[in-house]
């Protein structure tokens, strides 16, 4: 077992709408990521995974808030620390954030390479613009970016060009953990695999020690990461590695979404994609039980009264369900 | 719909802005209903203070009525310790009074006994000169008190000689409810020694109109054109927006001065300015229009409208005009407050309605400049117009402010 | 940098055109109306007010000048060519004075006075609107529709309430004239001073009728792009919130400046109008002037040299703004 | 399935469409032609910019085509006055890609039923036979009309926008359903669903559906034909098996080369 980069134990947080009520995002997540290791968080929109990209930055503005739970970097409680201390210590240089939409994820009026001395002097006054720019030149140019973006203003730049500056740019200070969240959904086929190969290289080079990568395409995670986490509703509800997650999920709704997953590839032509009807519950008054249970075709009565835990195993896997791996095996041969 | 509008009164700037501009309206609408008079009727001084005003000659043909106060013992009463005491003093010494006889608290029987008994020419011994001087000047004093004496009203005749017409004795008082022209000027008059408040009233009135009309006929004009130049798109866009560009740069205010100029001082009423001012402003209705109608244009629910076989117009109406509807709005509200501006500037420049029926904000200033009123120091010929145009406006962009961050909520914080 | 080259080309020609219509407006709007110069003119020379003999030759002069029995287009080639050597006619009522000779002395009285005050109201208001929308919270509350007030008191409103309360009032400053009466221009300290003195009541009013509005255009361009996602990925960068305050009110300002050259006319017009509450020495007392001794010639003078000056501060913006603004060139070279 | 000769309901010749003037002129379609048989359901698969979405709005009528022609039905299709267009789109009609911009949010949900009934010349129906109607297109994207009535689309999900949009094409019945992109706004677990009404409408009626896509694995779940469209141009096409098992064009193997596999393994030296 490596060394353990990114531990988040239980975390709680909110946002808070116009309305002044509260959306519980994220609700009680934990989880691991050993060094060198990469986590993908899948599941529809709305289920809380972009919230809890920002969640585990661990420093918060409005609309979202902290409530409860660990984030710890390497040994270091950072949702302990004084916001301004993580913003100097902390952000950019143990943990970075790739943004959904990379598009306007940099100021239109600013040179690249200016940017890049803003990130490193919040973190390091001292250093020297020659130093900077030769950091930033050598590293564009160990990711193959063209070195001449650093001179150019974000507009000058093509979509995918952008999205591959930016993660440059995140990563520019070598953090613990890297947060991508949707990085390349916006982008096409080819402008995807650059981004991905990107980040590939990025981990094989050690230069950044983990990362989580937050997706909706199932078949991109189960390529990109070494395991694979499903939400739902603001909750994790099954983990394992890749593989098994994709070829062997035990709850009903990981074994929804894998069935629904479509690539190039023969093998799904004649495959009958699963249907999940209903919606997810309103994370404003979410229900006391399995979030799951009124889309659930297993669903019993007590799924939506009983609080239902996350249940661990021996073979690393867990998930939040009241079946046991054998009634799942049942339940599912019967269909 | 219905909660966009729930939205809209939900915003505390808007409905601010409401309420004043709907006072201000009320106020227009039922203040003639209840000051009959004619807002331009001179009455009164040129430049009064706000006030109220009773003219002298009203209060000389008043009847008059004589009161039965016992005017004297009032009086006596003003006679200082002092005197009291050397009064009784000197009738103790020489007028032989016994001192049991006389009351010093009560001034009547002290003042009788004094007239009978003083005499200046009475044996005085052991009284200096200047003591008897003294008590001399007292006994006058008194004589002076109990006399009942006439007030006279005097006129100048016509070589300017003073001549008498009535004796009005001390007593005579005038009721003023039985005098007619009481007048109270509220915010004084005017230059024309008109009543402002009325005049104020009645101009808020006019200029609202203008605003309105002016409004009216940019928005048309701009809601028009942005129309054409966004939905129809190609050459046509081209010109329009040339037009229009060119129509922002040069300055609205010179076009009013120019075309106000040419149409010429008789033909230039009320309607036609507020056209005016109409029609050198609707540049920026225009380009709203255009880019809202552009962005529409090419949406799916007007695709879809169009496979439903709906017809040119019918698309206009119901998928692109309730669209824009927000937009049209917002700049129509600011074209209002915009044109009471625009008339009240042409009016500066002696360039605004060329009439003497009516009045309006930008008259009533161009009245109150033209007649020195700031340097006079008449501020309320002035300042309540001043505070008028910007009350107008101000609510009416409060308004706006509201309605846009219910439109644009990223504007909200 | 050829980009660049482009958009400016294109810029001053376009400036050109929109002159060109202007100059055909102030041509043909009065000569296609009922008081167009000759009638004017007649009417004056009729009820002979002042001397009939001044307006007599005012009118031979303006007739040989503008040849105004020809044809509408020989007018107006007439009147261009006139333009280009600077002679715009005769005034009727500072006869014999040439219309240019009096738009000379005036118009640098207001250049001096409006651009200034106008800039200066403009980045006091921006700064003013940019803390608002930092600070937020009360002092905004309270603010903004103090700003929404300010912004919609008529220029010359604001004038008056200052000469009546420093000027009348107080008796701080002078009520009118840009300089002592007894005093005649020279560049004596003494002048100078009068020149100051007298230049405070006009220049602040028009300062703070245009703080209103630039402050609150700028507050609710901030508040947008403080909610951009630069600044959130910014701030995630661990870059100081200062510094990515900075970030947004430079980028906030951008639109401000093409703001301000759109909004130029108007605050100008408002401006003038304001210089007649002080009766200073500028183009808009002029104007006024014109206007009520109906003098034709300098009316359509004043209203051509005001375009001009709106029209060249205008492209003074826009190229300004093209150097500011990266979009701009982005723009040009794709 | 695919070797079988149909019937072609639409066709192009050299379709051609140039946006801009003579300074700024684009191609965004370049003389394709195409063969669309009935009953199939044919997919263009292309990155943004290729120019499906412009040559969609051709077909649709929505834009002018600047060259060639279209045959519907083996006739050249003529859109020349409102009246033609009327009768074609009672032909064609199409999903669009985002539900929440394809509503008119001032226009109650039973209007947009309604106007389907009465473009299918139902306007003389009684107003219980229109509300049976009705509810029997809800009941098919299994909406529940009752629910519906004096609704503003917006108050709806987008999953069941986009089935209200299918609703309609149900009411209307055409020979052919563009549809483009329908998929892409909504989440992997309604996508099933929606896919499945298309299918089923296509198996009911017999209807054409031609489908516009980005995901090429996508449109080889779903489609018998594939074009594969690069540049506005059509650079092959052919049955879903063919071109997408074994392609024959660069562009086509770049393409499906690019997208994540998860039963071989996804290879990312292949990057350009």
């Amino acid at each position: 077992m490596g060394k353990i980069m990114l531990q988040v134990n239980n975390l709680n947080t909110k946002y808070i709408t116009r309305q002044r009520e509260g959306v519980y995002a994220v609700n009680d997540v934990s989880l691991i990521i050993e060094e060198g290791k990469s986590l993908g968080i899948a599941g529809e929109s709305g289920c809380g995974k972009s919230t809890l990209a920002l969640s585990l930055m661990g420093y918060y503005f409005s609309p979202l808030h902290y409530i409860s739970g660990d984030i710890i970097i390497d040994g270091r409680n950072i949702s302990s620390m004084k916001p301004d201390d993580v913003r100097k210590q902390v952000l950019g240089n143990e943990i970075a954030y790739i943004p959904q939409a990379a598009m306007n994820a940099l100021n239109p009026t600013q040179k690249i390479i200016s940017l890049i001395q803003d990130v490193i002097h919040a973190h390091n006054p001292k250093a020297s613009k020659k130093d900077i720019s030769d950091l930033a030149k050598e590293r564009f140019e160990l990711l193959g970016l063209p070195s001449e973006v650093l001179q150019k203003h974000s507009v000058e730049l093509s979509g995918g060009m952008k999205q591959r500056t930016v993660i440059a740019i995140s990563t520019i200070l070598s953090p613990k953990v890297l947060i991508a969240d949707e990085p390349s959904s916006a982008l096409d086929v080819s402008s995807q695999k650059m981004v991905i190969k990107m980040l590939r290289n990025l981990m094989e080079k050690g230069l950044i020690k983990s990362m989580i990568f937050i997706t909706h395409e199932l078949p991109l995670l189960y390529n990109v990461t070494n395991d694979i986490m499903v939400m739902y509703a603001g909750q994790m509800v099954e983990k394992g590695s890749a593989k098994e997650m994709v070829f062997d999920p035990r709850h009903p709704y990981s074994k929804g979404l894998m069935g629904a997953i479509i690539v190039p590839e023969a093998g799904i032509k004649n495959r009958k994609l699963t249907v999940i009807s209903g919606t997810p519950p309103n994370l404003k008054h979410p229900p006391e039980g399995c979030r799951y249970a009124q889309r659930c075709k297993f669903a019993r009565t007590e799924c939506s009264i009983q609080k239902v835990e996350e249940r661990n195993f021996s073979d690393g896997r867990m998930y939040r369900c009241l079946y046991s791996i054998e009634e799942f095996k049942e339940a599912y041969a019967y269909e | 719909m219905k909660n966009m509008i729930k939205q809209v009164f939900h915003s505390p700037k808007f409905i601010i802005g409401f309420i004043i501009f709907i006072f201000m309206l009320l106020t227009i609408i039922f203040y003639p209903l209840i000051v009959r008079a004619d807002p331009l009727n001179m009455i009164g001084g040129l430049f009064n203070k706000p006030g109220t005003y009773i003219s002298v000659k009203d209060v000389v043909q008043t009847n008059e009525y004589s009161l039965k106060i016992n005017t004297v013992s009032a009086k006596l009463n003003s006679i200082s310790e002092e005197d009291k005491k050397s009064m009784a003093d000197w009738l103790i010494r020489f007028g032989n009074v016994k001192k049991s006889e006389i009351n010093i608290n009560n001034a009547t029987s002290l003042v009788n006994l004094w007239n009978e008994n003083y005499k200046s020419t009475a044996e005085q011994t052991g009284l200096l000169a200047a003591q008897k001087q003294g008590y001399m000047r007292l006994n006058d004093k008194i004589k002076e008190l109990m006399s009942n004496a006439d007030v006279y009203i005097a006129t100048k005749d016509n070589n300017g000689e003073l001549e008498s017409k009535a004796p009005l004795d001390s007593q005579a008082f005038v009721n003023t409810n039985d005098i007619l022209n009481e007048k109270t000027f509220i915010l004084g008059t005017d230059n024309f020694g008109r009543d402002v408040l009325t005049e104020l009233v009645s101009a808020m009135g006019t200029s609202l109109k203008i605003g309105l009309v002016a409004g009216i006929t940019a928005t048309l004009i701009g809601l028009v054109l942005g129309l054409l130049s966004g939905y129809v798109g190609g050459t046509l866009d081209d010109f329009i927006m040339f037009v229009t560009n060119i129509f922002t740069v040069i300055p609205s205010f010179i076009l009013l001065v120019l075309i106000s100029f040419s149409v010429g001082q008789n033909a230039r009423g009320v309607m036609l300015t507020a056209c005016i001012i109409g029609i050198t402003s609707w540049p920026w209705t225009t380009r709203s229009v255009r880019s809202q109608v552009i962005s529409l244009r090419n949406r799916d629910h007007v695709n879809l409208s169009k496979l439903s076989g709906h017809s040119l117009p019918r698309i206009i109406s119901t998928d692109i005009l309730p669209y824009v509807a927000s937009y049209v709005v917002m700049a129509f509200i600011l074209q209002i407050s915009s044109g009471i501006l625009a008339e009240a500037q042409l009016s500066m420049l002696g360039l605004g309605p060329a009439t003497t029926k009516v009045s309006t904000l930008g008259l009533m200033m161009n009245w109150a400049m033209a007649y020195k009123a700031p340097l006079t120091g008449a501020w309320w010929a002035f300042v309540p117009v001043i505070l008028a145009i910007t009350l107008i406006s101000f609510s009416l962009n409060l308004m706006n402010t509201g309605l846009d961050q219910v439109f644009n909520p990223q504007l909200r914080d | 940098m050829k980009g660049y080259k482009k958009y400016y080309f294109n810029k001053v020609i376009w400036y050109v055109l929109t002159l060109i219509v202007a100059v055909g407006l102030n041509f043909l709007l009065p000569r296609l109306m009922p008081g167009n110069p000759v009638s004017a003119i007649a009417v004056r020379a009729s009820n002979g007010m002042t001397d009939q003999t001044a307006i007599q030759k005012v009118y031979e002069e303006y007739v040989k000048t503008f040849g105004i029995n020809k044809p509408l287009y020989v007018q107006f080639l007439q009147f261009v060519k006139n333009l280009f050597r600077g002679d715009l006619g005769v005034s009727f009522t500072y006869y014999p004075r040439t219309v240019s000779d009096i738009l000379a002395k005036s118009v640098w009285w207001t250049v001096c006075l409006q651009l200034p005050a106008i800039l200066v109201g403009w980045l006091l208001g921006n700064i003013l609107g940019a803390v608002a929308a930092y600070i937020k919270g009360a002092w905004d509350k309270a603010i903004l529709p103090a700003f929404l007030f300010l912004s919609n008191m008529p220029a010359f409103g604001m004038a008056i309430l200052l000469l009546f309360f420093f000027g009348v009032y107080l008796k701080w400053f002078p009520t009118s004239l840009g300089y002592g009466y007894d005093l005649n221009p020279n560049v004596s300290l003494q002048f100078i001073g009068s020149v100051i003195y007298h230049y405070q009541l006009p220049f602040w009013s028009i300062v703070l009728i245009t703080i209103g509005g630039q402050a609150i255009g700028m507050r609710s361009m901030s508040i947008y792009e403080l909610n951009a996602d630069y600044v959130k990925y910014s701030r995630f960068l661990g870059i100081k919130d200062r510094k990515v305050v900075k970030y947004v009110f430079r980028n906030a300002m951008l639109p401000q400046i093409t703001g301000l050259a759109l909004s130029l006319g108007t605050m100008v017009g408002g401006a003038l109008v304001a210089e007649i509450i002080f009766s200073y020495p500028g183009l808009g007392t002029t104007l006024l002037a014109a206007i009520t001794g109906r003098d034709y010639p300098l009316i359509s003078g004043c209203t051509l040299i005001i375009t001009i000056m709106v029209l060249i501060a205008n492209l003074a913006v826009e190229i300004l703004y093209g150097f500011i603004d990266p979009r701009v060139k982005a723009a040009q070279e794709e | 399935m695919s070797n079988e000769k149909a019937a072609t309901c639409l066709s192009g010749k050299g379709i051609t469409k140039i946006f801009g003037n003579k300074k700024t002129k684009t191609i965004a379609v370049d003389h394709v032609d195409f063969e669309f048989c009935k009953g199939k359901v044919i997919s263009i698969v292309g990155e943004s910019g290729s120019g499906k979405t412009t040559i969609t709005k051709m077909i649709l009528g929505l834009t002018s085509v600047t060259e060639g022609e279209i045959y519907f039905d083996g006739k050249i299709r003529d859109i020349s006055s409102h009246k033609k267009k009327k009768d074609y789109w009672r032909g064609i009609q199409a999903v669009f890609q985002d539900p929440f911009a394809a509503f008119n949010m001032f226009y109650k949900i039973d209007a947009v039923l309604l106007d389907c009934i009465n473009m299918r010349g139902g306007k003389h129906l009684s107003k219980e036979k229109k509300t049976e109607l009705m509810t029997e297109a809800c009941g098919f994207v299994n909406l529940k009309f009752q629910e519906l009535t004096n609704k503003y689309p917006f108050e709806l999900s987008g999953g069941q926008m986009q089935r209200l949009m299918i609703a309609r094409i149900f009411l209307l019945k055409p020979k052919i359903l563009i549809a483009d992109e329908p998929t892409s706004m909504v989440d992997a677990c309604s996508r099933a669903t929606i896919l499945d009404m298309l299918l089923k409408l296509r198996d009911e009626n017999n209807m054409t559906i031609v489908f516009i896509t980005h995901d090429i694995g996508l449109a080889y779940y779903v489609s018998d034909i594939v074009y594969i469209m690069e540049h506005g141009k059509f650079v092959e096409h052919g049955s879903a098996d063919e071109v997408i098992l074994n392609p024959k064009e660069t562009y086509t193997k770049r393409l499906i080369s690019d997208v994540p596999k998860i039963y071989e393994k996804w290879d990312l030296t292949t990057v350009g």
